[in-house]
């Protein structure tokens, strides 16, 4: 066994001797935990601690929150999201075989829907649905205000992305799936239904849970259009809170809860993704 | 139930004046919170003095009173009331020539006073705000901000009062323009006290009014009475004092 | 016996490619015709038009006496007449492989579940995949697969199978179980076919092979003829790179 | 030529003579056009056409809009959404490179941050920035405020989001490329920025195009910080004038401005990454 | 001449799959190895581990008397003695065929690009693709590209040729021309390791050839012998296979 190190340097090493690749590694890796373990020590040294504390982590503030928290502001931010959710998902659907469909006008309504509402912000949408329209269609009512404005405005934008996204998801079946269906006598609309939609389904799980935490975090959005004190979702009921007390310790408890959600449900996303990569 | 020109239905209770609410069973008033002492959250309930004014009209439709809560802007256009989000709007708003083009306003209530709320030591005038280019801070779609327009001063807008309070407090803006009991308010807390006072004050000669969507005379009329009613009977003084703090100097007029 | 598939002056362009210029052919009922050429000679296409997966430009297509291509056949039931493999197999990896071989048959020909499954199961069995009925595409070697595309073309019936290089996509150690196969399904007298480069068994199973180059077919005849003897300077070329691959000069 | 049509029928037609699929499509074809142009006639006649022209499409609304709908609020729209882009372009850089580091505590930093700014509301990350920091810091100054306040509010969520792009793109270059690099005795690093980068960003340019489209959308956001006239963008000015004349024309026309936008750049994102797909 | 390569009780894992089972092997200076065996045997992982592609678990790769697998090597020196081609080829597609060539001789060997230059379109011309350094990857066939990657291999003058199923993803009709380039580097003395499934070429140039099956070397010796003679069941089995596809039963 070859164990004299010097013999250990190929050509591009030069003359001078060196520390082996590994011990360099080494000493770099050590170099950037000092550094980073110093600037740790500046950042608590030179930071205000207890004002940090007393803005962002003051517990009596968080503890005026409770428990409107949970059962309103969060309460409303899930009904706003799964709500436009519901709304989005089946126009999307129906969008999305519109696109699909070989009727051109079909085609070209969806198209127009779809980059219309994917280039508006959510917030225009919704001041639309919730000024607009009722003011040009005297007497429109929205008999389920605010949530029915809600459910409609961030679902309008939610069924573009969706409609895509479930056209993303048919396109996205090889199309040697469909030529085999069709080589077997099946009609289009057979080969559709029974092979290519199945595994439409399991590509698009992914994109829409991704939708799905879009909207809990637009919904934040909906105090523009008007809520009563039973309507305040969570950004709502955080600046509120903040202003109430000056100290920002209620965003970060909004904040926080917005993750507690948003976090598990992206997590999630992720791990079907690569399950997907995984199966191809 | 004749619901021809759409919106709402009519309250249902027996004896009450016959009135189309956008909400069966309720008054939906439209209002900016927080805009203490005139209305703002406390325990999870709605108070102040346009609050409890409102109520006595709510009282004689034998309903309750429910608020939406959305951007002072969009209430004084008359776009929540056009939109039927509400039947009246309620927000220490100011009567103006404008405003009366999109909305229909009640009699007086009571009278518009501007003021200052500025650092310690700090600009005491409008004038001053001008002339050491400081920022000010007013509400979107107030009087507030139509003031500082005139006085050519490039004023930041805020959606609502509190954001306005919270700026200055973190030293986004130098200076606040505000109605007078808002500020006033704000100066009962420690916090406030400590660092701001109080500045010029501005009497425009404007008044408040509740309103109600134009052409909605059934609703005003009952506004209309049961604020004259509370002003003959001591109710308004009464809840002036309790809101506001002191003696009215003067009592609006009833018809 | 009448021809089992006559193919007519075939055109197909892709946009401004031609890619076939005229083909004519013909296959006997119970004869096994293998398709040989470079990459991108057209193979592919001519049996895609066969069975109507591309709509050709001109000519036409005639399978036991219907022509495929007149505007007015109902090519879904035409299709029926024909069963295809593909080079990447395309089993439906949402279905199991019993499922995979009953799905048509029930949804097209609506046979009930019991016989569908009863001539799934025949044809499984003669592939030699019988025991892996209740497993998934995904659990299956690509041999196996391909074997089970195999039986499930064969449970619609067929009465011309196309091949579409069944092999290629294939671990060389796999590529047997599939031949092996395909000349049983020869040898039982189905008419076939098949675009392949296994010239071993294009020279012991095809009666007839067809040599294309460029959109047309440059040579046709018994094998032992196009591949022991070609005529056309082409084929000798193509077939001198395939049959032996290690002795070519590197500037040719 | 076989051309009796009896015999064209395949075993499943059945007994009883029937048109054909041919014709069959084109009568459905045209059962469905006439539908829809009986369902637009009904559209135009039901609904009070003048009323809406005089609610959307009303000229002297949106004569009122001009010039300040492009000196003013399209161009700060530009700002704030260009502004946030490069703040958010280079901090994702710098986070996606942490996280691709072989160093594990940069690896955790960045992926927390990622976490956390990929699961609150935009509009919450504003409300921090404008009002949360500066109480928390006391003599915090945006000095060129809002614009400054804007560009790290946006721009810390789009950080988030460029990070896991260019992350995605470096590991969508295929492995084998690193590895032809390594077999030829490049380093680590080496390898990283002579091949699979320049291969990275083309396949980043895309994505990262599509989160310009969010951050024009985003933009909308930013009145919540407050802002005075001549910060106004597109949707304050859009609501600011339809509170003014009380018609929902100016939201039209502020929608139209920033599809005039979005829309040309979705649509090269799409051909970008039909350019991709085909090269690939 | 000491040997070139010595692979001495190479043990690999992925996770709980154990690959490569303690492998022994040698190749001497100029010699020719094909290791053949059935998919999944650990071929590619044996010849990754050979340059350090992988890092071996336990075992070591001894090149021209330098252990590869000493914790204190330089290890992308050490991979420069090693040239490496792929079975999908691996070019740089942002750059053209000359810069795929040089890159690394400049900025790994530090040559300038006059001198880069003038060794990439040597070697260019050895593999028969010398008119075609300004193209890039994308306008190549597959046989072109592949040349172009063992001409990449060999710009930096390695002591040792690892090729991984080097034509595995070729069309019929290319395969040769890449075989071709190889039997000639053959020829001129390259040592070389093969993982293969071209027989004919392993009988025509190997030395040696190594029968690899679960993660063993199960039979190594002279081609004629392992090919022509092979000792073990297995090994005739997948001789059998590979050599006489057509002729198997389906139920085997
Ligand atoms: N759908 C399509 N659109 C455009 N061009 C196509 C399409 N299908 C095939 N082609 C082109 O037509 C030509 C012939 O393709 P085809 O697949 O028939 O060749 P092939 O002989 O089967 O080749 P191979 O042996 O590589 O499978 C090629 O140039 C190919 O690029
Ligand atoms: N990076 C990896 N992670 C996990 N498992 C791997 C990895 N690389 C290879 N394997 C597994 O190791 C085993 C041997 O793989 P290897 O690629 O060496 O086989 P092979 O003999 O080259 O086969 P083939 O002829 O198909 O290329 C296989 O079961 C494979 O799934
Ligand atoms: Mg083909
Ligand atoms: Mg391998």
């Amino acid at each position: 066994m070859a164990d004299s190190s010097t013999t250990l340097a190929g050509p591009a090493s030069g003359g001078a001797r060196k520390l082996s690749p590994r011990k360099r590694r080494q000493l770099s890796l050590a170099a950037q935990s000092l550094v980073l373990v110093a600037l740790l020590a500046i950042l608590i040294l030179t930071v205000d601690g207890s004002k940090i504390q007393k803005s962002f982590f003051d517990f009596k503030a968080a503890q005026n929150m409770f428990p409107a928290l949970f059962t309103v502001a969060l309460k409303n931010t899930i009904i706003y999201a799964v709500s436009a959710y519901v709304l989005g998902f089946v126009l999307g659907l129906i969008l999305a075989l519109m696109r699909l469909s070989s009727f051109a006008p079909y085609r070209w309504i969806s198209l127009a829907y779809i980059e219309i509402f994917r280039g508006l912000p959510a917030l225009l949408v919704l001041m639309i649905i919730g000024f607009g329209l009722p003011i040009a269609f005297d007497g429109l009512q929205f008999p389920l205000d605010p949530y029915d404005k809600v459910a409609i405005g961030l679902g309008l934008v939610a069924a573009a992305y969706m409609a895509e996204t479930f056209r993303a998801g048919v396109q996205a079946v090889p199309p040697g799936q469909l030529e085999a269906a069709r080589s077997l006598g099946m009609s289009h609309s057979r080969a559709m239904f029974s092979i290519v939609l199945p595994q439409a389904v399991r590509l698009v799980i992914p994109p829409l849970t991704n939708e799905l935490i879009v909207l809990f975090k637009d919904s934040s959005l909906v105090s523009v259009i008007g809520i009563t004190l039973a309507g305040r979702e969570l950004t709502k009921l955080g600046s509120d809170e903040a202003i109430k007390v000056a100290n920002s310790t209620p965003f970060v408890v909004a904040g926080a809860t917005y993750l507690l959600i948003t976090i598990p449900l992206g997590i999630l996303v992720r791990r079907l993704e690569a399950k997907q990569r995984k199966s191809r | 139930k004749s619901d021809t020109s759409g919106g709402g239905s009519t309250s249902a209770a027996p004896g009450a004046p016959a009135v189309k609410l956008v909400k069966a069973g309720q008054l939906t008033t439209c209002t900016s919170l927080p805009y203490p002492p005139f209305q703002t959250e406390e325990g999870g309930k709605i108070v102040g003095f346009d609050v409890d004014l409102v109520d006595l009209a709510a009282k004689k439709l034998n309903t309750k009173q429910e608020f939406s809560d959305v951007k002072f802007d969009v209430i004084k256009s008359g776009a929540v009331l056009n939109a039927n989000q509400c039947d009246v709007a309620a927000a220490g708003m100011t009567i103006t020539e404008e405003r009366k083009a999109n909305l229909d306003f009640s009699n007086p209530y009571f009278d518009e006073v501007l003021s200052i709320l500025t650092k310690k030591g700090g600009a005491k005038t409008l004038d001053e705000v001008k002339s050491q280019k400081l920022r000010l801070g007013v509400q979107t779609g107030t009087t507030s901000l139509d003031l500082a327009k005139d006085k050519g001063i490039e004023a930041t807008e805020f959606d609502d009062a509190g954001k306005q309070l919270l700026a200055l407090q973190s030293g986004q803006i130098d200076v606040i323009l505000q109605d007078l009991p808002v500020v006033n308010d704000w100066l009962k807390k420690p916090e406030v006290t400590e660092k701001f006072e109080l500045g010029e004050t501005i009497e425009s000669g404007n008044q408040y009014g509740f309103a109600v969507k134009k052409g909605n005379a059934e609703l005003l009329k009952v506004i209309n009475e049961s604020l004259d009613a509370a002003i003959k009977d001591g109710t308004w003084a009464k809840t002036y004092k309790q809101w506001i703090g002191s003696e009215p100097k003067s009592t609006p007029k009833t018809k | 016996m009448s021809n089992a598939v006559e193919i007519v002056d075939l055109h197909k362009s892709f946009g401004e490619l031609q890619v076939l210029k005229g083909i004519n052919a013909s296959v006997k009922t119970g004869e096994v015709i293998c398709i040989i050429g470079p990459s991108g000679s057209g193979k592919s296409t001519l049996l895609r038009c066969v069975n109507l997966l591309e709509q050709p430009n001109a000519g036409q297509v005639i399978v036991h006496g219907v022509d495929l291509t007149h505007r007015d056949v109902d090519i879904d039931a035409a299709r029926r007449r024909l069963g295809m493999v593909f080079q990447s197999f395309n089993l439906f990896p949402h279905l199991s492989v019993l499922d995979n071989v009953t799905i048509s048959q029930r949804k097209v020909l609506g046979r009930g579940r019991a016989e569908a499954e009863k001539i799934a199961r025949n044809n499984l069995e003669k592939v030699g995949v019988g025991e892996k009925a209740r497993a998934f595409p995904a659990q299956l070697s690509g041999g196996q697969q391909q074997r089970v595309a195999i039986a499930r073309a064969l449970s619609m019936d067929p009465q011309v199978m196309l091949f579409d290089e069944p092999t290629s996509a294939l671990d060389p150690e796999l590529v047997g179980e599939v031949l092996t196969v395909m000349r049983q399904l020869a040898d039982e007298g189905m008419t076939m076919l098949v675009v392949t480069h296994e010239m071993q068994f294009a020279k012991e199973v095809a009666d007839k092979v067809l040599f294309m180059d460029g959109g047309y077919v440059i040579e046709q005849g018994p094998a032992a003829q196009v591949i022991g003897a070609p005529q056309h300077e082409r084929t000798k070329t193509f077939l001198r790179r395939v049959l032996d691959p290690t002795h070519l000069d590197v500037t040719e």
